[in-house]
């Protein structure tokens, strides 16, 4: 955390002048100074890093200039959004990527797993931005079938967070951002449980299981793929955690109101005490995804568990 | 009508290579309640007529012709639904590795009475209260707790018995174990072959026991058939085999079984598998016997070890009070004198690997001394010590990965030549090389093949080449062929045996069999949970035995008096 | 016999191993390795040689007339012979920029790919090898890595980039900040994968032979563990290479990219993204095309390499 | 009716002091009126100013419309006009538009005179930026212990989050940068306007290709702006409309002559006049949604001279290289925005690769705006881009930011990284701010223009053109205008 908020503050000069983005065209130079002054823009360095840190131990991390709110609260508002588009891919990634990628592990030479795989590699192959676009462009001007940005109706869940899970409207425009979002990460996915199976099929204890007599579903969804579970939750983990990096270029382009939709933006207003936010929180939610991958590790894996402590 | 019976199973591996044919036209027949032992060495094809009678062969593998009848019915070729109900409830299967039979995310009893359910149609109680029964038949104590537990709780002999219970699920007519005992302590693998041998008596169950170990054929099975590169030689009354083998193969592997009777000069008769025609050189007068100038020290003992202690976290906390330890070497002293081969015996997890480590330097002990030619290796640095590290050197366990895979065998065994500067020139570090592979019986032309290439036999040969490039003085030989067939295990053991004669080289020998132990020890110490309960003369040791320990290691040692004695030459002693 | 026929004789085994090697056989026998081979090196090939294939110099500003910007390509009706594939929106050869875009690109994906290598591989290896303290250390600084988006990173290396050599160099060295951009970006992907295999391959007893022998540390490490963790290494980088050069593509998206009078495939492709829907869809669409054959083929042939190198699935 | 609608980006408070620029703007438009706005002939409607009157040389009197209510229910009166004025007179934006004026009087409850220091010509220029705010209802605390007419920037006061106007609709909601709604207020003073929105629900979409993809598939009613590449779209769609209008900004590059010696020379800059093909540009990359440029103000300015045409003529060009002796050409660093001007990045691309033909090799550099601006200051490059757009609507403006010899006192010459500086052009602008005869006027900014032109002073490109997409039932071409402030209040939506 604290590697993190030195770099992302250091690197905040090279962003730009924040001033300007808070000014009209004729505001006179001097009157600029006087204004940064007053922000304590033109402190040295250490001043203003010892300054954020002071706050930032109290939880304070700093007002937007853009939205003249604390920086924290900010995200925190955006976060839900995010997570919500982070989730629903997730769940794309999940309930797609297992079925195909054990499929394709079952039958190596059908020609339903060549499909799946061909398709993979070309989601490998297709930038994101170029999926959303399209995404908008099949699904929302062509058919006219879906909502081509935003969040639609949110429904307040617990207090301030507001969910589009819960209304129709809300799950229309979930649904192509979250095609895009998981578009990076599913043919990774699929991949990963393919090889994965293969190799959970190719062990010891599956050709036991067979020996044993038991039926095919039983030795496929429950012995092989509860090995199979293992590295994708590990891998997963790691993944989840750069997805929430890459709802940046699809936030932007489906018009999301979430985190990193609001970095970009804060990027290009040199919002500064909100990008220092931005990573802030982004570097907490890496360190929670990963933590909690490691607890759902050692609930399905009983040798860590009993390991204890150990990592 | 027989129980089962095989008549001309062929089975075959098409391959781009052209089709290999593992079996060749076998054909045996086994009766309720009889134990038929199938020998034969490492890819002789054992396995491969047992994964076929069930038809779970791997992938290319095709049963290609011959018929397998069980009880009367063929079920040769059987796929799908047919075989599954065959599997599991009329053939039940044990593989030899009970550490990968058991899915280690599921507990025993989950995969127990899965087995139960999917053989005879339970409900999920009767199930529960089956696998209890079974668990408790296989002498599993406290089956309640147990079943609630996963496999990594349980020890090697343990989960075997588990793997026997799962087998047993179904009540199947046919067992198959497929080296059922390979993987467990001679103590375990008596508790586990008495317990086969009882069930196929009780419950009138054939039983087909894949092996390689003379020993246990010679204990258990009533009947035995021999083969050899996927052809039955032999098959017959396991008495009569043992004591009159009439196939020459069948005799050189007999004669190639280490034994405890009697100690043999070497092993004759293995040539029969593997002919090496490489003339063996001069050794005296070669580099390889240079004598360098040792210095002085007290001659008696080039290796002493002195009150070693040796302890792994095996739980790793933050706190010191939370971690917990096991004493992997608890006071460990002994010594070994110029010129003698000293054996190390004891039971898995004993400590002797980690003994042989500490001495080659590759653990530092948590107190004690090494003291190697009169040198206290603790007390040096690493730089003081590289000049020690090329006296003392390691023959390891395993074949497969103790050579490095991606160099050449030549540049393997030229690497400690050239990183300790032995020799003058490129040239003469080849010449060297070539020499070494002539030696050891690989021929010179080898040396530009790599590891995989070659047969565990063969890289275990490698690796003794690797030992001597640095003309060491001492020889750590860690189980050097446990992972061998008996037959390539004479071989090596007599390779070792001239080397030390030709060469004078100290020896420490590690090993958990008892009768390779008599073959090549002069001293014995025997290791118990990490502390040495016995140091005696080999011959003392095995006529009278004083710890109550080693006295029931040589109890339960299989007793092969049976053995043909035909063509064996016996040690002379000096 | 001379040394000579010796090495002759070796040279001619070597290509016989090559030709009788599980490699070539496999290769011979796969009709996606082979047609995805043929196409990336004729796509390389093209590139390597585009100043000479290429009937424009696309970066040559003298060249281009604004006023036959949005040409489509020669085929179509309106089309001029004088560019096969159209012209983009400011008057370049649409052909000669794709050869060119694509050195740019492959040549970014090579060398980001070589530094990830560089620097995943030693710290893969040190941290696996030396494991404890240097492990965790290790480890940590790959997850706050990656927590950084290529975005970020790219931002910070400017920044490092501007304060170092000004500005004024920028455009000369675009190529140079990417490769470093994203070679610092991604290793953890690297380490993260020679890690794993040199936990596996340190338990091994030819380590440990090798420590007995006396060599050090950095010997074995390069050695011994090294060349045997390489078949992981080669199939990550056929996909990582493919990564390079989708992720500079998004970093010209946010303006974080080539010079813009030296666009790479990926900067091509999101440039004319705003005119695929109002007609001149050959802007986007064809160095689209070829950017995705290429990734695809790269990561076919990834995958081909992956199953080949793979000893589990080589007797199957 | 429900107006939806799309913007680039949404307003950055709610305080119409806080922030000088376009979104402000358009959100004082929906929310306050001003004293007197523009019209589509670029005069001026009265709107809380019911007329005026010249007094004396330095006054001007306006009569309030009486009967005014503010949202809040308090009626407009003088004293909100001066409060809203002094406090402009502290606003670091505003400043600068009402420098010349020294004061306002209340003369009664409806009437106020504005005073300025000596004759200006461009008072009611100014009293278009004045928006009476409700007096009353900013005045006292609030619950944080701030004064609720508090004017801070990046600050959290009161103002940028409660607004009282006499505007059309009054701000129901607003989560900054993700939505805004607006409701119509039932007191509204105009009961002539035809205005029949009921609720304006205004979305920010930063995305151009997203913003259109909205619009056509019917999720939005409104857009703004709509990119050149989307025109066409537009137009053959059946259920939108594109309403373009040539604007008022203009697009230059400037040429410092500080940096490059070679820029010194008349000839060489005139050169590059010729040599920059902006009908060119105008034609491929606008795709014909911008005026070429040959000056600075567009047409209907008091600057504007007919007869300055776009003049691209590569010969001219060479030759006038080849005069100067530099045939054989120079190198240049240039830069440029990203993503600040309509096809920013493309038109500096486009002018390096025209100045190639010249020999002139230019080292071209963009990058985002934000960091943009501190190289602009620091006038870090050779050639650097530079739009304006005249806050007074008139050509004066433009000199006295872009081409003034540079004066940190008066502030002229603030955007003049060319450092181009002629007193006898700055001599006659100044004269034209305190002439308020027009004729005179008028032709003393022409003088200056064709001076500029003459002497190459920068380099002109283009005024954008300004373009709204919308579907067929809302009437936007009736309340669209030049100044990009649609009077929304006036907006008729068909059902
Ligand atoms: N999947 C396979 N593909 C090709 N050949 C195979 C395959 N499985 C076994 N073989 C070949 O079949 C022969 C018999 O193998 P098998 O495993 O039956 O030997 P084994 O007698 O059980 O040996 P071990 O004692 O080592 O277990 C060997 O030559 C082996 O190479
Ligand atoms: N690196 C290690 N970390 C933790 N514990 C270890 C380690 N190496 C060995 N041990 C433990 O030390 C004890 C002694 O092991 P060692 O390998 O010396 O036994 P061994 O007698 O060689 O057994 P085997 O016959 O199976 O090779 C065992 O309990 C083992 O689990
Ligand atoms: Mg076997
Ligand atoms: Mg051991």
């Amino acid at each position: 955390m604290f590697v993190i908020s030195l770099i992302s503050f250091s690197i905040q000069d090279n962003l730009g002048d924040p001033l300007r983005e808070m000014v009209g065209q004729s505001v006179s130079e001097a009157e600029r100074e006087r204004l940064r002054d007053e922000l304590g823009l033109n402190d040295p360095f250490l001043t203003q890093y010892g300054r954020f840190i002071t706050k930032a131990v109290q939880g304070d991390l700093g007002q937007s200039y853009f939205f003249k709110e604390p920086a924290l609260d900010v995200i925190m508002a955006k976060l839900p959004a995010t997570l919500e588009l982070v989730f629903g891919a997730t769940l794309l990634i999940i309930v797609i990527s297992i079925p195909a990628g054990v499929y394709a592990a079952i039958r190596p030479n059908s020609v339903l797993t060549k499909v799946i795989l061909g398709f993979s590699i070309l989601g490998i192959s297709v930038p994101v931005f170029l999926t959303a676009i399209f995404c908008i462009y099949l699904f929302s001007i062509e058919l006219g079938w879906l909502p081509s940005y935003g969040r639609g109706d949110l429904v307040p869940v617990f207090g301030a967070w507001e969910s589009g899970y819960l209304t129709k409207d809300g799950l229309l425009h979930l649904v192509l951002p979250c095609i895009s979002l998981a578009s990076i990460m599913l043919p990774l996915f699929i991949r990963l449980v393919r090889s994965e199976m293969v190799e959970a099929l190719s062990t010891e204890y599956v050709r036991f299981a067979k020996a044993k007599g038991l039926k095919k579903v039983r030795i496929y969804f429950l012995h092989a793929l509860k090995n199979t579970m293992l590295p994708v939750i590990t891998v997963g983990g790691v993944q989840i955690g750069t997805m929430v990096a890459y709802t940046i270029l699809t936030e932007t382009v489906f018009q999301w109101p979430g985190m990193g939709f609001l970095f970009l933006e804060a990027v290009n207003r040199v919002d500064t005490p909100l990008i220092v936010a931005y990573l802030i929180v982004v570097g907490a939610i890496f360190v929670i995804v990963n933590t909690l991958v490691d607890l759902i590790y050692g609930l399905i894996n009983p040798t860590v568990r009993l390991a204890g402590g150990e990592k | 009508m027989s129980l089962l019976s095989v008549d001309k199973l062929r089975i075959e591996f098409p391959s781009r290579h052209g089709t290999a044919v593992s079996v060749k036209d076998v054909s045996f027949t086994l009766e309720k309640g009889e134990i038929l032992g199938l020998v034969g060495e490492s890819g002789a094809g054992k396995s491969t007529i047992g994964n076929g009678i069930i038809n779970l062969l791997s992938a290319p593998g095709r049963v290609a012709g011959g018929k397998i009848i069980l009880d009367g019915e063929p079920i040769q070729g059987l796929e799908g639904e047919a075989m599954r109900q065959i599997r599991g409830s009329r053939i039940g299967f044990i593989f030899q590795d009970p550490m990968t039979s058991l899915n280690p995310l599921l507990t025993i009893g989950t995969q127990l009475m899965e087995t139960v359910i999917a053989t005879r149609n339970t409900d999920e109680n009767t199930a529960r209260a089956r696998a209890l029964e079974l668990l408790d038949a296989v002498g599993i104590p406290e089956p309640e707790l147990r079943l609630a537990q996963y496999p990594h709780q349980f020890s090697g002999g343990m989960r075997q018995r588990v793997v026997i219970a799962i087998a047993l699920a179904g009540d199947p007519e046919l067992i198959i174990a497929d080296e059922p005992t390979t993987a467990l302590d001679v103590s375990v693998q008596n508790q586990v072959l008495e317990l086969i041998r009882k069930l196929c008596k009780e419950r009138d169950v054939g039983c087909i026991l894949v092996t390689h170990d003379m020993g246990v054929i010679a204990n258990t099975t009533d009947r035995v058939a021999v083969l050899y590169q996927g052809e039955m030689v032999e098959c017959g009354d396991t008495m009569d085999i043992l004591e009159r083998p009439q196939h020459p193969y069948t005799r050189s592997l007999i004669s190639a079984v280490p034994r405890s009777d009697i100690k043999l000069h070497r092993f004759p008769q293995v040539d029969y598998i593997e002919k090496a025609d490489c003339k063996p050189i001069d050794i005296k007068n070669h580099w390889l016997g240079v004598k360098e100038d040792f210095g002085s020290f007290d001659h008696d003992k080039l290796l002493q070890v002195e009150n070693l202690n040796l302890r792994f976290v095996t739980q790793n906390a933050f706190l010191e009070k939370n971690r917990r330890y096991v004493q992997a070497i608890d006071n460990v002293s002994f010594h070994v004198k110029e010129g003698e081969t000293f054996g190390l015996v004891g039971e898995s997890g004993s400590g002797k690997s980690t003994t042989a480590r500490v001495i080659a330097g590759l653990y530092a002990p948590q107190s004690g001394n090494v003291i190697f030619a009169g040198q206290n290796m603790g007390q040096m640095s690493e730089k003081q010590r590289r000049p020690l590290r090329r006296e003392i050197q390691m023959v390891f366990q395993n074949p497969y990965s103790s050579l490095n895979a991606r160099m050449t065998v030549a540049d393997i065994i030229a690497e400690p030549i050239h990183f300790h500067d032995l020799a003058d020139s490129a040239m003469q570090t080849r010449q060297i090389v070539n020499d070494l592979l002539d030696h050891v019986g690989l021929g010179a032309a080898a040396g530009r093949r790599y590891p995989h290439e070659f047969s565990g036999g063969q890289r275990q040969r490698i690796s003794i080449a690797r030992a001597l490039a640095t003309r060491p003085r001492f020889l750590i030989c860690d189980e050097p062929t446990s992972a061998l067939d008996v037959s390539v295990q004479a071989q090596i053991l007599n390779l070792l045996k001239d080397l030390q004669d030709e060469l004078g080289l100290t020896m420490l020998f590690i090993s958990h069999d008892l009768p390779v132990i008599r073959q090549m020890c002069d001293r014995i110490a025997v290791m118990k949970q990490g502390a040495i309960v016995e140091i005696n003369d080999t011959d003392t040791l095995f006529s009278n035995p004083q710890d109550p320990y080693t006295q029931n290691l040589i109890d339960v040692m299989p007793h092969l008096d049976h053995l043909s004695r035909e063509g064996l030459e016996l040690e002379t002693v000096a | 016999m001379s040394s000579n026929t010796l090495a002759q004789a070796a040279e001619t085994t070597k290509m016989q191993k090559f030709f009788k090697s599980n490699f070539w056989y496999s290769f011979t026998r796969d009709k996606v390795a082979i047609v995805s081979f043929t196409i990336f090196v004729i796509l390389a090939g093209a590139a390597l040689l585009a100043p000479v294939i290429a009937p424009t110099n696309p970066y040559d500003m003298a060249a281009i007339d604004i006023m036959d910007s949005e040409l489509p390509p020669s085929w179509s009706e309106e089309g001029d012979e004088r560019f096969l594939l159209g012209t983009d929106d400011q008057g370049r050869d649409l052909l000669s920029t794709i050869l060119y875009g694509m050195r740019t690109s492959l040549t970014i994906g090579l060398c980001a790919v070589m530094l990830q290598m560089f620097l995943g591989v030693v710290i893969g290896l040190s941290s696996g090898y030396f494991g404890g303290r240097m492990d965790s250390f290790l480890m940590r600084m790959a997850d706050i890595q990656l927590s950084f988006s290529t975005m970020m990173v790219a931002i910070i290396v400017l920044a490092v980039f501007q304060a170092s050599f000004g500005s004024e160099l920028y455009s000369k060295l675009a190529m140079l900040m990417l490769i470093l951009v994203i070679g610092i970006a991604e290793w953890p992907q690297y380490a993260r994968t020679i890690r794993a295999s040199v936990l596996a391959e340190k338990k091994k007893e030819y380590v440990e032979a090798a420590r007995v022998m006396g060599f050090g540390s950095g010997r074995i490490m390069f050695r011994h563990i090294l060349p045997n963790c390489l078949s992981p290494i080669l199939v990550i980088s056929t996909v990582q290479i493919a990564n390079a050069i989708i992720s500079e593509a998004a970093l010209s998206f946010l303006g974080l990219g080539m010079p813009v009078s030296q666009p790479s495939l990926g900067a091509l492709i999101s440039s004319g993204f705003e005119y695929i829907f109002s007609g001149s869809w050959w802007i986007t669409v064809i160095p689209g095309i070829v950017l995705v054959v290429l990734v695809l083929v790269m990561n076919l042939l990834g995958d081909w390499l992956r199953d080949v190198m793979n000893p589990k699935l080589y007797k199957g | 009716a429900t107006l939806k609608m799309a913007l680039d980006a949404d307003p950055v408070s709610l305080d119409p002091h806080e922030q000088l620029s376009g979104g402000t703007l358009q959100m004082s438009h929906l929310v306050f009126d001003p004293l007197v706005r523009w019209n589509k002939d670029l005069s001026f409607d009265g709107r809380l100013a019911e007329k005026w009157e010249r007094v004396d040389e330095n006054t001007m009197r306006f009569h309030l419309r009486k009967g005014v209510k503010f949202h809040s229910g308090n009626e407009m009166t003088a004293a909100d006009v001066k409060w809203t004025f002094d406090r402009l007179l502290t606003s670091p934006d505003f400043k600068a538009v009402f420098e010349p004026f020294s004061g306002m009087n209340v003369v009664d409850e409806y009437t106020i005179e504005l005073v300025t220091k000596r004759p200006y010509p461009l008072v009611l220029n100014a009293a278009s930026y004045i928006f009476p705010m409700d007096s009353k209802h900013y005045s006292g605390m609030d619950d944080k212990g701030q004064e609720k007419g508090l004017l801070k920037k990046h600050a959290d006061t009161y103002a940028s989050r409660n607004a009282s106007g006499t505007g059309p609709y009054t701000v129901i909601e607003r989560q900054q940068g993700v939505k805004m709604v607006y409701d119509r207020f039932d007191g509204y003073w105009d009961a002539n306007s035809p205005g029949n929105v009921d609720q304006i629900v205004l979305t920010p979409i930063k995305e151009a290709p997203t913003r259109v993809a909205a619009l056509l598939a019917g999720d939005v009613d409104f857009i703004a702006p709509v990119p050149p590449t989307d025109h066409k779209r537009l137009e053959k769609s059946e259920g939108t409309d594109l309403v373009t209008m040539s604007g008022t900004r203009v697009i230059t590059f400037q040429l410092n002559q500080n940096r490059v010696e070679a820029f010194k020379d008349k000839r060489v800059r005139q050169a590059i006049a010729y040599a920059v093909n902006n009908e060119g540009i105008v034609k491929k990359i606008m795709k014909g949604f911008a005026t070429a440029a040959g000056q600075q103000g567009p047409k209907g300015y008091a600057g504007y001279v007919e007869d300055l045409k776009p003049r691209y003529d590569l010969k001219k060009a060479k030759a006038l290289m080849a005069e100067a002796g530099y045939e054989d050409g120079f190198t240049i660093t240039m830069m440029a925005p990203n993503n600040r001007y309509v096809n920013d990045e493309k038109i500096a691309q486009a002018v390096s690769s025209m100045l190639a033909k010249i020999n002139i090799k230019v080292d071209l550099k963009t990058m985002p705006k934000a960091q943009y601006w501190p190289e602009f200051d620091k006038r870090s490059a050779d050639m650097m881009m530079i739009g304006w757009h005249a806050d007074t609507e008139d050509s004066a403006n433009f000199t006295e930011y872009l081409l003034a010899c540079a004066d940190e006192a008066t502030g002229w010459g603030q955007y003049n990284s060319g450092n181009y500086c002629n007193p006898a052009v700055d001599k006659l602008v100044k004269a034209a701010g305190s002439e308020t005869d027009p004729a005179k006027r008028a032709a003393m900014l022409q003088e200056v223009e064709q001076t500029l032109y003459d002497d190459a002073a920068y380099i002109p490109l283009h005024w954008q053109n300004l373009a709204w997409g919308a579907s067929k039932k809302a009437g936007i071409e009736e309340v669209v205008n030049v100044m990009d402030f649609p009077y929304l209040g006036d907006l008729v939506v068909k059902e």
